[in-house]
């Protein structure tokens, strides 16, 4: 059986702190990069602090949250990280926030790779019956993203963001377990 | 502006725990050094105990009226003594013990230059009204020294220290601020 | 020698977490009090965790600041608070904030007699130079009284608050010792104590 | 107008950062040692800090930065050699009104006068109004620090409170002015 982590151009592997928290410094100080990821502001905190609150909040197994990192496969670059976030196991309903650090990755598919490998493992592994996101109206390589891996538009929530003098939708996308077998099984070209 | 912080011999400073221990330790070795300084009984700490106590002051941060200072010569950057400040906050008043662990700059004019600094500290960046300080009779010295910057004799506790099985007196002095501004024969402060 | 602490109308008396906590939380259940004393919105807190959070403040406070509760001579009854916070020692400069938490001792003195009692203690007691406080530009009554206690008008910040949908300023006042001095008359060389006689044995 | 993939933190010779624990405290100790910096820096009495000092001081704001949520702080460094230049902050923040004061200290002596504050505070006055979307900054300034009050006037700031004679140093009092700068008052700058 193929590795479940491992996709075409990615693999997702477990997160050090340590390693994560220097990554998180020199990617928190790219405004674009924050912006298209995070819904406020956010302080540039220290690689100490960061690595602090990993320690607290990743390291412990969590019943309904899976972090990984993204690594390149060639050659096992550390390219972002995702985080799947079970919200309710009875009704077997999770988030999904994924984020590429590495501004030379954008727009080669990495993203969509790394997608693919969590929704398999969601609804392979952890048998989920639904996946959700939200994405922002101006991070529009992200939309065709979620849109070629099968996420369906379900809502938007209006004037939510404010950046820059100006109001900005936040969009919800979500993505059934048939919906996913049926793009993975070829149907829906 | 006028630096605050250098003399014409010595400079104010704040030494890391580890280099403030390392000296205590060889100041505090020195027996006519502490008996000079201090009516307490000599006692010999370990650098440990030392280090933690100074690192410990600044558990709660820095408080309006609690000043330690350490100082160095200006020409080899040599850690040579200390002064510490006691503020009145309603009489507008301060204690101050001043002190030079390594013997070899004694009787040089290092302790008079450090205490014209200390004095210029308090009356130009602390604002109170007067300064006050204590010292054993048997310190000629240090009385020589405090007389050269402005201090006067204002009282004496009589035979209230035990050394070597004699009593000695134990001498009050003080300064006020228009006595040390006339000091300053014009110009500015 | 008169008490430092007694006015015309009220005293200001020690600042007890427990008592003042539960105040506090009735006090702000009146949404025009809290609005006339702090620039954040409300949150509504537990008495509990008012004392607590008032505890912590006693605690971590330098030796800077002063915390009084305000009681009525005639009855003794807990009407407010009022807080000295000195921001600068060397320039002796401190800012106060004033609280009539019982709404029917508003607009009868009692907010300008406090002030007074609490202008002698910082100029004659722990010898302040200066005492600074912020208005909003919606609160012409407390204006007008600390105007009336010498307070001088030292400009604002121009839009500071947003409430009810509109801007207000936020006004700056100020007042010298030595105008406060000159408006109570107060003779700088007035006896507070006899000087008795220290034998001085010679 | 700028936009979204215009960079915050990146000015033209500076750029801001996080705290580096390790190499800063050592760096901002010196500066402490110089009086000139600690006079127009802190309204409080100037005294020199020890690299341990800094390091408990730098955990603390650390702190108060997640808990508090209203103070964003920043490490200026040169974009050359990411040497530490100054800091930067807003502080104060009411999120209901929209308001918030500003901090900005250039560390060195020999880093003053290169322009580094100008574009520190620009950087600074687009983060607080382009992304922090607050209506008005405002900024305390000693009646002594000539280099703060020309570097307000250069923005536009309007000097709103003297408190008058508040501060003494030197033997002498000065006013402390408040300086205030509405959000519509800096885009029409732009």
């Amino acid at each position: 059986m193929k590795d479940v982590f491992t996709g075409k151009l990615v693999r997702l592997s477990a997160v050090d702190p340590e390693e994560m928290s220097k990554a998180f410094t020199r990617w928190n100080r790219d405004s674009e990069y924050t912006r298209l990821l995070m819904m406020s502001a956010q302080p540039l905190s220290s690689a100490k602090a960061i690595q602090k609150w990993m320690e607290k909040e990743i390291e412990g197994v969590s019943p309904t949250n899976f972090f990984f990192t993204i690594r390149a496969l060639d050659e096992n670059k550390l390219l972002g990280g995702l985080g799947l976030n079970v919200i309710s196991w009875a009704a077997r309903e999770s988030f999904i926030a994924i984020f590429i650090g590495e501004r030379e990755y954008w727009g080669k598919g990495c993203g969509t790779d790394a997608m693919n490998i969590v929704l398999r493992y969601a609804f392979t592994e952890l048998n989920l019956q639904r996946v959700s996101l939200g994405v922002f109206e101006y991070n529009p390589r992200a939309i065709r993203s979620y849109e070629k891996v099968g996420f369906q538009h379900e809502g938007r929530m209006r004037k939510y963001l404010n950046h820059e003098g100006k109001r900005w939708d936040l969009l919800y996308m979500g993505i059934l377990r048939e919906e996913w077998l049926q793009v993975q099984n070829g149907d829906k070209t | 502006m006028r630096d605050l912080f250098r003399g014409k011999l010595v400079r104010i400073t704040a030494e890391e725990p580890e280099t403030y221990a390392k000296s205590e330790i060889h100041w505090q070795r020195d027996s006519e050094f502490v008996r000079l300084a201090d009516s307490d009984p000599i006692q010999l700490s370990s650098a440990k105990k030392i280090k933690e106590w100074a690192e410990k002051r600044f558990e709660k941060g820095l408080k309006p009226d609690r000043y330690s200072f350490t100082v160095r010569t200006l020409d080899e950057d040599k850690l040579i003594g200390f002064f510490g400040l006691r503020i009145d906050l309603m009489h507008n008043e301060a204690l101050v013990g001043i002190g030079i662990g390594e013997r070899d700059f004694w009787g040089k004019g290092y302790g008079t230059d450090m205490m014209k600094l200390c004095l210029q500290y308090v009356f130009s960046e602390l604002c109170v009204e007067r300064v006050s300080l204590g010292l054993h009779e048997y310190n000629a010295r240090a009385l020589r020294s405090y007389e050269k910057c402005g201090f006067r004799l204002e009282g004496r506790t009589r035979k209230d220290i035990l050394r070597e099985g004699k009593r000695y007196d134990s001498l009050w002095m003080g300064i006020l601020r228009e006595e040390w501004l006339q000091m300053q024969n014009g110009d500015p402060i | 020698m008169k008490d430092v602490f007694t006015g015309k109308l009220v005293r200001l008396s020690a600042f007890d977490p427990e008592e003042m906590s539960k105040a506090f939380t009735r006090w702000n259940l009146n949404s025009e009090y809290g609005r006339l004393l702090n620039s954040a919105a409300h949150r509504m807190q537990s008495a509990k965790a008012v004392a607590k959070w008032m505890e912590k403040e006693a605690e971590e406070r330098s030796p800077a600041s002063y915390f009084f509760s305000i009681r009525t001579l005639a009855e003794d009854k807990l009407i407010g608070e009022i807080g000295l916070d000195v921001v600068n020692w060397p320039g002796r400069d401190a800012f106060v904030g004033l609280g009539i938490g019982e709404p029917e001792y508003w607009s009868k003195g009692y907010g300008t007699d406090v002030m007074n009692v609490l202008l002698r203690f910082a100029f004659t007691e722990i010898n302040l130079r200066r005492v600074t406080l912020t208005v909003f530009e919606y609160n012409p009554r407390a204006i007008r009284s600390y105007e009336k206690a010498g307070f001088r008008q030292e400009g604002h910040l121009r839009n500071y608050l947003n409430r009810e949908g509109r801007r207000w300023n936020e006004l700056y006042m100020g007042i010298l010792r030595e105008e406060w001095m000159e408006l109570n008359n107060y003779a700088q060389n007035a006896v507070l104590y006899e000087a008795s006689p220290i034998g001085d044995g010679g | 107008m700028f936009d979204i993939q215009t960079q915050l933190f990146e000015g033209q010779d500076i750029r801001f950062g996080p705290i580096d624990h390790e190499k800063d405290p050592g760096i901002e100790s010196k500066w402490t040692h110089d009086s000139e910096f600690m006079r127009l820096m802190e309204v409080d009495p100037a005294r020199p800090l020890s690299a341990a000092m800094l390091k408990k001081q730098y955990e603390k704001l650390e702190k108060e930065v997640e808990e508090d949520k209203n103070l964003y702080h920043f490490m200026i460094r040169s974009k050359a050699d990411d040497r530490l230049i100054g800091k930067a902050a807003v502080q104060w923040i009411e999120w209901t009104n929209g308001n918030g004061f500003l901090r900005l200290g250039i560390g060195a002596a020999e880093d003053r006068g290169k322009g580094y504050g100008t574009q520190a505070l620009q950087m600074l006055l687009r983060f607080a109004f382009a992304e922090l979307n607050l209506f008005r900054v405002s900024a305390i300034v000693p009646e002594y620090n000539e280099g703060a009050l020309a570097l307000s006037k250069k923005f536009g700031f309007m000097q709103e409170v003297c408190r008058r004679r508040s501060l003494e140093r030197d033997g002498r009092r000065w006013d402390l002015f408040v300086f205030g700068l509405l959000s519509d008052e800096w885009r029409n700058q732009l």
